[in-house]
């Protein structure tokens, strides 16, 4: 019923999830018993049946209104103890800031590093999430982790957890936030802690054998660049990709360019400075979200697209 | 059956029939102006029931989209605008009026013994400017659609385009409608009783009504300012929401859930309410714990006011007060239980006759106890965490409202029918369709739960492959659902086509309105009613049923 | 209820131009107080809410129980009548209980200052709220999805 | 509820046919008038709680705010309506003692101060729009200001404006009280329509006295 538990606080709370579950199929069971038996058991025989006039019993009801009650005080005091651990950050935890934007995910790490939409952790270690928005409401959302937070514009939100699997998690958005909401996923990837090493160094393993070009294509469809470029010649945001290397741009300055690797390069890490004529400035900076092999990659993506 | 003397020629079984006020004033010009709570209570009948096939077209569609992931039937932003005005047209023009305002309207006055609500002219006004919101909400779809969900969450409805501030203003519009049913009512039940009727002679549907009505007076003018405060902020920027401006957005939550959460107990309180009639009537025996019955629906009015930010759990308040309000949560929880305790007790060596309004009320029995212990889910602070925001949580309130509250209303619309049209309706038919009913509706939203469990977020337009399997359980459940609901809406419609066949009292029920004849005159007795017994009370009972 | 000798309607008519004419006064004189009280600090600024709001509360006493009879009404008016301003009591307060707490229970290494936020091409931080919007040119009002555009500052 | 029953004085031309008694009447009209002043009180609520956490969150901003507004106006305008009370509540006593004079020139008073509070009131909106002290978007003030000053302009603006709007709705519910008085319809038989007028004006009145001190003398 749960997805499995990924983090030190799942168990806990996967505890309660199913004591209030076993409470309710016990009550299920009692009421609608109840319900369907005296169905049957009573049911009308004919039109002159007498019944016993029974208009109240205190002890009873008494008894089921004091039970529930003080199972009600349980779970609250049950369910507030978990909350606290839930979200009460240990003082040494690893910081991560989250910007949320419509509709990605934008990490940084301490040293500075920065990731879209892919988050990479090291497995058994305690990260807080210090989370803010761009523009509307989000929630942050990892599901196997049991932990969810708003994250608010101009207001800071934290969230913390400790995987303790190695492995990929998905980060979803829980708060409407419009037209891309479904699709605001991100992934938490958990390594050990020689795959952090790893990936603190060279980026993430499995990008670093890939071959360029289906890096570049990856790079394509995970970091935004498919809602404005197509790929068939189509006209979207962007100029399209097709056919584009090597052909010759004219620019709103009135100046004009041969699209080849350092035109690529440039587009990406500083894209305001040459805009494609009848188009508008509205390419990101992808200066610091890209690794070189990335913007290879895109280059011999870009470069393969005849 | 309350014992009635009546000072006119009404006599059971041999009664003279007096021109009852279908047939008096005829003319669809009589219909428009008139001050009769009857038919008022007919017209909104009408109109709800039209809104309700409307919102349940959305929600159709909405099941329809998720059949696959991906684009199929609507892209992203259409989706978006069906699901709001699903929620929206459900919320606002559908379930809040559906039991005060139509069966409340028409059964209530007669339950008092009363010729009408205290302010008939002001009943009028109210389904007037219930229909002109409707409008508005219907004309914000051509406008422009609206796509902010129907909680209208800021910062997303002060930016998004659209017609939003058409949609706001015309919720605006129709609390207004709201607030004068309620005020109408408690003016009615304070000054309008029969003699004879003192409040612990009140039917225990007069008490959920009552209950329901202070929270419409009390709640409503806040969605009103609420609303106020949106389109002062989408048009002046005011700033009260907007966090780049210096406002907060969450407090836009608390004004709309201080309004909202009541508002769950207005749709549920009269589904509660009516399922107090339906069990004792049908079991043939008196109520068990009236007066548990009775406080509980103003206990729960009176704590409905204090759980609203449990819609807020993760929203970024404080953890102070989601503490404070998930204990609030827990203690509006036990009147509820012992509603659903003292029904269930009501059964026990009973009569009990399975005709169609009963069946609704066991499935109401059933479908709101999953409802209100998926609540306790929810209530608790630590699952709420994980659950908060998808399809859990979808599942649970579409338990508590359409497995609740509109389960009760069809119930009760089959209760009361004979007593309106003065027509009984096919027994097979009725049977059908609450089987149906049941049927679809479990297959509908129980998958929802593992879904919200394990992973699916609500208000999504696409999803992960693993969900598919549920999705698609849940879109088939719905197509049963609504082919249930039509063969009831067929069943009504289909028994206006005999002759008025319904005597009197066709269930052997205790209160007021079935000394009344089918369907009752204009000013609904001939004569005083004076009542002497308490309702409920089936040792007076003379059985017609 | 008892039928007062010269209403009919039985109602009992209460008061008359001489008691309503001293509330009058009560009242005008209220108001001179708190006027005046605005010009005195009394320590901090809760306190002097406080006390502004204590006076206005009996003034508005006054005109309840007096202006508007509820002094010699029914019950049930003074009921629904405070009802009212019982739930916007809880309204209030339940409010600032969450508006004056946030942040109240976090951890030890939470200092209550914002953390350094992200660098970002897009500035987007806290600095600059509070300022007042500027109107938008039109074709810059919220227009399509997604992308409205912020007031500049 | 004995007497409920049956009336002993026959029925008064005012009476709706689905009350027994005139008293029953009135005693739902007058319920039904307490009910909708306490949504009104709700609906005011509101933006009581509003302002009240923006105030909490920019205190200086309100404060430097509130140096704007005139309190020598805000004081008149007080007592302006707190006399228009007395006059309400003048006719409403005369209404019931069948004095048709005082009760026609009570109404006149109170609808006077009614129209001098909004002259007043028009007085102080046009110097603000003077200055460009607008809400939201509409602020234009370049002087010397406090951050997040124009939010109090807001509320100034929202409560002000909602407030004014119901004395307005007062002056009309009063005049068409004034006609019906002038055409000799009350009587100690009959003044509901008189006394829930007044009950209307008097919660206006009411609200006016919160909105002073909170709007005029904020320190």
């Amino acid at each position: 019923m749960l997805p499995r538990q990924g983090s030190t606080i799942a168990g806990p709370m996967d505890d309660l999830y199913m004591f209030i579950f076993w409470l309710s199929v016990v009550f299920f069971i009692i009421i609608a018993g109840q319900v369907v038996w005296f169905g049957m058991k009573y049911r009308r025989r004919g039109p002159g049946e007498k019944t016993p006039h029974i208009t109240h019993h205190l002890n009873l009801e008494l008894a089921w209104s004091i039970i529930p009650l003080l199972l009600c005080i349980v779970l609250f005091f049950w369910g507030f103890d978990g909350y606290m651990k839930a979200t009460v950050v240990p003082g040494d935890a690893m910081e991560i800031q989250v910007r949320a934007k419509r509709w990605q995910w934008e990490f940084e790490y301490p040293d500075g590093i920065r990731a879209l939409n892919d988050l990479y952790i090291p497995v058994n270690k305690k990260i807080r999430m210090v989370m803010i928005s761009d523009d509307v409401l989000h929630s942050f959302w990892v599901p196997e982790f049991r932990v969810k937070m708003d994250v608010l514009p101009n207001r800071y939100t934290d969230v913390w957890f400790e995987s303790t699997i190695p492995g990929t998690y998905n980060l979803t958005c829980t708060e409407y936030c419009g037209k891309g909401h479904s699709t605001m996923r991100g992934s938490i990837k958990v390594l050990t802690p020689v795959e952090y090493e790893d990936f603190v160094k060279e980026g993430p393993p499995e990008l670093k054998n890939m071959p360029l070009r289906e890096l570049g294509e990856l790079v394509y469809k995970s970091r935004g660049c498919e809602s404005c470029h197509s790929l068939d010649g189509s006209r979207r945001d962007g100029p399209s990709w097709k056919g584009i290397f090597g052909k010759t741009e004219k620019f709103t300055d009135g100046t004009s360019a041969v699209v080849d690797e350092n035109y690529i390069r440039e587009s990406l890490m500083n894209p305001h400075s040459k805009i494609v004529a009848t188009y508008e400035a509205v390419m990101p900076v992808y200066k610091g979200l890209l690794r070189d092999r990335e913007v290879l990659g895109v280059i011999e993506y870009i470069k393969s697209l005849k | 059956m309350a014992d009635v003397k009546t000072t006119g020629a009404h006599v059971h079984g041999e009664a003279a029939h007096h021109a009852s006020y279908l047939e008096e004033n005829k003319g669809i010009m009589n219909w428009l102006v008139t001050y009769d709570h009857k038919r008022i209570g007919l017209m909104y009948l009408w109109s709800v029931l039209l809104m309700f096939l409307v919102g349940g077209l959305f929600a159709l569609l909405v099941r329809l989209e998720l059949l696959t992931p991906g684009e199929d039937l609507m892209n992203a932003e259409t989706y978006n605008r069906v699901f709001t005005l699903h929620g929206a047209i459900m919320v606002f023009l559908f379930i809040i009026p559906a039991v005060p305002a139509s069966l409340g309207n028409f059964v209530l006055p007669l339950m008092l013994g009363a010729k009408d609500v205290a302010f008939p002219k002001l009943n009028l006004a109210s389904y007037y400017i219930y229909v002109v919101g409707a409008i508005m909400a219907i004309l914000s779809i051509v406008l422009g659609g609206v796509d902010t969900g129907w909680t209208f969450y800021t910062p997303y409805s002060t930016s998004t385009a659209g017609a939003v501030t058409l949609m706001t203003l015309s919720v605006f519009v129709l609390g207004f409608s709201s607030i004068f049913t309620g005020l109408n009512f408690i003016a009615t039940i304070h000054t309008l009783r029969a003699p004879g009727m003192s409040w612990y002679n009140l039917p225990l549907f007069v008490w959920g009504t009552y209950a329901t009505s202070v929270i419409q007076v009390m709640a409503t003018p806040v969605l009103g300012i609420t609303t106020v405060l949106l389109v002062m902020e989408r048009v002046f920027q005011v700033g009260i929401f907007d966090a780049r401006l210096g406002g907060d957005p969450v407090l836009f939550q608390h004004f709309f859930w201080f309004y909202s959460h009541p508002a769950v107990y207005i749709m549920i309180l009269p589904g509660m309410a009516i399922i107090s009639e339906l069990i004792p009537t049908f079991s043939k025996k008196t109520i068990f714990g009236y007066r548990g019955i009775a406080f509980s629906s103003i206990a729960i009015a009176l704590v409905s006011f204090l759980v609203w930010a449990h819609h807020m759990f993760t929203s970024g308040q404080s953890p102070l007060t989601n503490a404070i309000f998930s204990f609030l949560t827990f203690l509006v929880a036990i009147p509820s239980g012992i509603k659903v305790f003292n029904w269930t007790a009501t059964m026990y060596r009973g009569s009990i006759s399975l005709k169609t309004p009963m069946l609704y009320a066991m499935s109401f029995l059933l479908l709101f106890t999953i409802g209100g212990l998926t609540g306790l889910f929810l209530g608790t602070l630590a699952t709420d965490i994980h659950l908060h925001d998808t399809y859990f949580v979808v599942a649970h309130f579409h338990y508590v409202m359409m497995g609740g509250t509109v389960i009760a209303f069809i119930g009760g619309l089959f209760y009361w029918w004979p007593k309106m049209v003065g027509r009984m309706y096919s027994e097979k038919g009725g049977a059908l369709s609450a089987i149906l009913v049941f049927i679809g509706f479990n297959a509908t939203f129980l998958p929802q739960f593992i879904m919200g469990s394990r992973g699916m977020p609500r208000r999504y337009f696409t999803y992960l492959d693993q969900f598919q399997p549920l999705h698609q359980f849940s879109t088939v459940g719905a197509e049963i659902l609504g082919a249930g609901i039509l063969v009831a809406i067929l069943t009504l419609v289909a028994s206006l086509r005999k002759k008025p066949d319904a005597i009197a009292n066709p269930w052997g029920g205790s209160t007021l309105e079935w000394e009344a004849q089918s369907p009752p005159v204009t000013h609904n007795f001939v004569g005083t009613p004076v009542l002497e017994h308490a309702p409920y009370d089936y040792r007076h009972a003379k059985v017609e049923g | 209820m008892s039928h007062h000798a010269d209403s009919h309607a039985g109602h009992d008519v209460h008061g008359g131009p001489k008691l309503y004419g001293a509330i009058l006064a009560g009242l005008l004189f209220l108001t001179i107080v708190t006027v005046g009280a605005a010009y005195v600090d009394f320590g901090s600024s809760t306190i002097n809410i406080v006390i502004a709001m204590t006076i206005a509360t009996i003034k508005g006493s006054l005109v309840c129980l007096y202006f508007m009879h509820l002094r010699w009404d029914k019950v049930v008016n003074a009921v629904v009548f405070l009802s009212s301003l019982v739930f916007l009591a809880f309204f209030i307060t339940l409010c600032l209980i969450d508006v004056e707490s946030r942040d109240v229970l976090r951890p030890a290494n939470w200092t209550g200052q914002a953390p350094t936020p992200i660098p970002s091409q897009v500035s987007n931080t806290p600095e600059g709220i509070g300022q007042p919007p500027k109107p938008l040119p039109k074709e810059q009002q919220p227009a399509t999805d997604g992308h409205a555009a912020p007031p500049k500052h | 509820m004995s007497q409920t029953l049956e009336s002993a004085h026959g029925h008064h031309p005012a009476q709706q046919h689905h009350f027994a008694t005139m008293e029953q009447q009135f005693s739902a009209a007058k319920l039904g008038m307490w009910l909708f002043l306490a949504t009104e009180i709700l609906l005011f609520g509101g933006l009581f709680v509003g302002y009240g956490i923006m105030h909490n969150r920019h205190p200086e901003a309100f404060v430097a705010g509130h140096h704007h507004l005139q309190r020598p106006m805000g004081a008149i305008n007080t007592i302006v309506l707190l006399f228009s009370s007395f006059t309400m509540v003048v006719a409403v006593w005369a209404s019931q003692t069948n004095r048709k004079k005082l009760l026609i020139w009570g109404l006149i008073a109170t609808i006077a101060c009614a129209g001098i509070f909004m002259v007043v009131k028009y007085f102080e909106y046009s110097h603000k729009i003077h200055d460009g002290l607008l809400p939201g978007k509409f602020y234009s003030y370049k002087g010397p200001q406090v951050e997040g000053e124009f939010m109090f302009f807001s509320f100034y603006f929202m409560m002000t404006g909602l407030h004014g709007f119901h004395v307005l709705i007062g002056m009309i519910v009063l005049a068409w009280i004034l006609i019906r008085a002038m055409r000799n319809e009350f009587s100690d038989q009959y003044y509901a329509p008189v006394d829930l007028a007044g009950l209307y004006w008097h919660l206006v009145d009411l609200i006016w006295i919160y909105l002073f001190p909170l709007l005029y003398l904020v320190s």
